[in-house]
């Protein structure tokens, strides 16, 4: 199978749907880039995301927008509660605080407040995460403030063969989603078919089996933890570890399943610690596998602190492979 | 614009309907049947009903947290709106939404809603979805005075314009939010304000259905020949408090009473049409007597109509969770 | 010592603020209401907290605002962090998602990202909460999100002392602080005293003693758990009953020692349940009173799902004394 | 208004440390030393310079993602600066912020801000404590074209009127939203957007900084009369690509190079006060020589200055946290 980046796999996703279904439009700052200078496709997406969608399906398909995310993030929601299904792309999911409402009181909300009358097909995506010398507003997580909030789906791949396939139930899924990439992941690599294909939603995948512990990991997350895995079974150790692969819905059954299996857990989740996915999770087991839990479940996360700029502290700042390591040791019984 | 006199007798029915709704409901509030609060229409009928007169199921609205006569304008059922006011389970939304949230997109109907400046986003996006699949619908926006600096309204002027939408922004100017006079909240000159975007935009007189009509018309005219947004900045008067919990201590009664008789739209209907020997008042007292008789009947089945089951609670938050 | 409402309890805090310290200010919509009508203060806020500021201060201290909430929110912290001291007004939390960006990004970040050299002493005062038939867009709690936030604090009071306690505390902090009040419980009276007092922030309240499980309660809950509470102990059942009053920072010391005393407990929290307050909570127990546990933790929250409009559903979507109940005797293995 | 040979001096010298600072960002973002990306204000220096030659470190300025230039106008220590930029523990945030955090309250200077849009209602605020306060001051907000049609600007805007703040907005105009044009992007015209608000409203040639120093002292002299808020409109050339990794291929090399020959604020400065026999053009080269110098040295001890220590991820989350 052809390997492809994951740049490459939501590309095609994009394209793939966009050919299927004449519905989906795409908009966003600089989706195509150049608007107005003559140049066509000078971006593709801040990410290069969204490159060459210009060409093959014109302006009418994929829209620049201004510097308006409440107007476009609610045209999303207008327009997919009207019979479009858009996919509109945030830059940086931190922006979403200047545009919060129209997901949250807006789109999330249609289908509950008019009785089930609505539907509302709408992706955002967005980027994510700490590493990239961003600092606190170009670099957080907030996966866990969406979700919180009922109405709305919440996907997270970890590789490019799982984002292709997610993006594309994204698009075809009937509720909102919000779609958070990894920005230190574009180049990221796996086998990814040509075709079309989609991954379920609320269906975690178990990356690694193992009998003496399991990690659950989100994001990018899954890959350090991997690593960790590789480590550690040098000296001995099995780890299984999961990738929920989206938030909402969360697969409980699997990890349920797999927490039983080993008795110990560690949860790696590199948004802020206070009301996270991690500490969700953590809760879920700790409650629904209570007798079959060997040690407390452990925690990795960022700290409780905006994402610092300077490489010394964001490499301390984001979970590494060293913590889950010796949070599996911890989790273990061992001494790191 | 000519209007036949079935239109003219549509429009009364309908500026009528609204206003006997939104009395009753204000009758019903103190009753303590109605659950919660509501924020009523009444004064401002032929704003909206001048505007929707032009409008078919296909082209969408948004409206705000005064959304009753929005909707009724736009053809949802009386009944059923009323009975969701009542929060039961023959309620336009199963009694889930309520005052602020009735909707029926089947009806073109996108939303009252809670959210002060949270439909001119959602109707670019209508109008998106009629310039992308060429329907030829149009979109409109309602919203108040208020709403108006809220910076959603700027940002939705502001793409309309540069996406070239088939929208139409309608300023409900009712000279209040909540209890703040408009000139207190509103910097320079609402109608300059949008005009400064190179968007077409009118001021008229809310109280007059047919200068509304117009103005709407040509709007609406224009939308749908691919020329862009338009706004309407219609002057109307709000004949009760801000919601019905609002003891309206800044202004007096006596100048409600002066309103009330002075700005009345559906007087001024009366007058023009039967002056101009459009219509019998004949006519007119037997719609109003027809409009008495379907809000009752709201009424009566409202207060009948059961309670939405329990087991709601988890339905409708997706169309497939899992 | 004078009975008062939490009304009152409010508008004295606020009021011996403003005499003490020049430099506080309020702003909001309404706060006086009647602003260009020739009525002087005919609102004092949407649930009239403010009323009777505007006679004794006159309106450079107590400012109504256009409705715009992202403008006044960011004038706030904007002048927090150049001197004042401000407590803005936002009507419902719900309105949040209009201006979270100013909150989240800019004050709640503004000492980490400056390197500790800016101060931002504001308040975010908020009504939140179910219960009074105002659908999905005027009733949320949304706290767990905020807590979410590192840089903020998060202040819930559940009773009219704590309330003008809290409330002073958080005009004297230095950090920005989101103060929820929930909007039935205005009327609720209790022992106040006239002067100004402080209730110190993260540290939970004992509501009561007992020695068979422990309630952790958040807000209005901490009500119900009483009256639970009061019910089982007609049955033998004595619970423990605390009420964290700042969700950030969290008094996570006497949670875990209460939880200890008990190994049963049950979290009442009126939030949606994902990533929630309560989901925080019980990770922490979980993990940190581990050996202590003698049954899962049960938590009590809304459902999944918005906020319904009618009374038939409402009513059993908030948590009810009858199901606070039933889950204390789930955490003692009982049938209810 | 008039200038002393001091003043002239000190403006040409604070606009030359911008160019030079941003031309060797630029320059050691090369090199793969500096952390971050960083958006250079090269070109638009006679804006920020023009306006704050009338500030004193009372007077508070917000600023944008491209900030350098708004932070060196508004007399932050360049070493630190560079040292921030490198994530250094001597930078002016301790390396917590970046580029795009650079923020010194002991100068008036509120943060440059990763949010566009974000710092007008901040300088809403930071005006409102100068009028409560009455201490004299004004605040003024930077923001770019894109900016401007984020609904926070045309909310502070109203906000700034209504409330009759002395407050500044000044809208730099560089033709560019990131790869997008102004003119696509802006709806009707910026100038007559904000008359709109009955703001005084004036649009001037950015690259004079004469032009920009007159336009900015009558509005700044108004604020501090007491008669509200002023929006200054400068058009400035955009010299580098929108951020450090842009490889604008939607803008011709010929293009740049003709801006900035063209269009430079610098050389127009000197070329006016030489010729008007104001300053010798030693005395130009003279600073010239003194700013290289700080530029180099900025460098240097940005190279060689500690990271900061771990623990610090922790601190200066909260005054106080417990
Ligand atoms: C974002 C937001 N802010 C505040 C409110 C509270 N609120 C409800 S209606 C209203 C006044 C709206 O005024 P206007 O837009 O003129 O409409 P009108 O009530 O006059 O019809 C306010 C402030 C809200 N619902 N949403
Ligand atoms: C809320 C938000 N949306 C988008 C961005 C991404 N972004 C950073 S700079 C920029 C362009 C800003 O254009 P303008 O205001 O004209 O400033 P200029 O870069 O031209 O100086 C964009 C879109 C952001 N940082 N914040
Ligand atoms: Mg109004
Ligand atoms: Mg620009």
């Amino acid at each position: 199978m052809p390997q492809k980046t994951i740049r490459q796999a939501l590309n095609e996703a994009l394209k793939l749907e966009m050919r299927r279904d004449p519905r989906v439009v795409i908009m966003g700052e600089d989706v195509t880039g150049g608007a107005g200078t003559g140049v066509d496709d000078a971006w593709g997406g801040a990410f290069g995301v969204t490159k060459g969608i210009l060409g093959e399906f014109g302006r009418s398909r994929i829209l620049d927008t201004p510097i308006t995310e409440s107007a476009f993030v609610g045209a999303a929601a207008g327009a997919a509660a009207t019979g479009l299904r858009p996919v509109a792309e945030i830059m940086f999911v931190d922006f979403m605080g200047v545009c919060l409402d129209q997901l949250m009181n807006q789109a999330a909300k249609f289908r509950y407040m008019f009785g089930g009358k609505a539907v509302t097909p709408m992706v955002l995506r967005a980027t994510f995460g700490a590493g990239r010398r961003s600092a606190a507003q170009h670099s957080q997580a907030l996966y866990s403030m969406f979700t919180h909030v009922p109405g709305l789906k919440v996907v997270i791949p970890s590789n490019a063969y799982d984002a292709k396939g997610l993006l594309i139930q994204a698009i075809r899924d009937d509720d909102p989603v919000i779609f958070l990439e990894h920005k230190l992941m574009y180049d990221d690599k796996a086998d990814v078919p040509d075709g079309a294909y989609t991954v379920p939603f609320g269906e975690a995948n178990v990356v690694r089996e193992g009998k003496h512990a399991t990690i659950i990991a989100i994001g990018r997350m899954v890959k350090l933890a991997e690593a960790a895995a590789t480590s550690l079974a040098k000296q001995g150790i099995e780890v299984a570890i999961v990738d929920p692969r989206t938030t909402s819905p969360l697969d409980e059954d699997s990890i349920i399943e797999m927490a039983e299996e080993t008795g110990r857990v560690v949860i790696v989740d590199e948004s802020n610690p206070r009301c996270s996915v991690a500490s969700d999770i953590s809760s879920i087991i700790a409650e629904k596998a209570f007798d079959a839990l060997e040690a407390p479940i452990v925690k990795v996360t960022a700290p409780h602190a905006p994402v610092p700029y300077a490489p010394s502290l964001e490499d301390v700042y984001v979970p590494s492979t060293e913590r889950i390591e010796a949070a599996v040791l911890k989790v273990m019984g061992k001494k790191a | 614009m000519q209007l036949s006199r079935d239109e003219l007798i549509r429009a009364y029915r309908t500026m009528r309907t609204i206003r006997m709704f939104e009395d009753r409901c204000n009758q019903e509030i103190g009753t303590g049947e109605i659950p919660g609060s509501v924020h009523l229409y009444a004064g401002e009928e032929a704003s909206g009903v001048g505007v929707c007169m032009h409008l078919s199921d296909k082209d969408t609205i948004a409206s705000t947290h005064r959304g009753h006569g929005h909707c009724i304008a736009k053809g949802c059922d009386v009944e059923a709106m009323m009975a969701e006011i009542y929060g039961k389970a023959t309620g336009t939304c199963k009694g889930k939404g309520g005052s602020m949230h009735i909707a029926d997109l089947s009806k073109g109907m996108l939303g009252a809603n809670g959210i002060v400046g949270g439909g001119p986003p959602l109707i670019c996006g209508a109008a998106l979805t009629a310039k992308t699949l060429k329907t030829g619908a149009v979109a409109v926006c309602f919203m108040g005075d208020g709403a108006f600096n809220q910076g959603t309204t700027a940002e939705s002027l502001n793409l309309a314009r540069v996406w070239n939408l088939p929208a139409i922004f309608v300023v409900e100017n009712n000279g209040f939010g909540e209890a703040t006079k408009m000139e207190f909240a509103t910097a320079g000159d609402i109608t300059a304000r949008c005009s400064a975007y190179g968007i077409p935009t009118q001021e008229v007189d809310g109280t007059d259905f047919f200068s509304v009509h117009q103005a709407a018309g040509e709007a609406i005219e224009r939308a749908r020949a691919g020329e862009g947004p338009s706004v309407l900045h219609t002057k109307v008067p709000r004949f009760y408090g801000h919601f019905s919990g609002d003891a309206e201590t800044y202004r007096s009664p006596e100048e409600k009473e002066r309103i009330r008789r002075e700005e009345d739209c559906l007087n001024f209907f009366r007058k023009r049409v039967t002056e101009a020997g459009l219509l019998e008042p004949g006519q007119l007292d037997a719609v109003d007597r027809e409009v008495a008789d379907l809000i009752d009947k709201s009424v009566k089945a409202a207060r009948a109509a059961p309670e939405p089951d329990a087991k709601e609670i988890t339905t409708d938050v997706y169309v497939r969770y899992a």
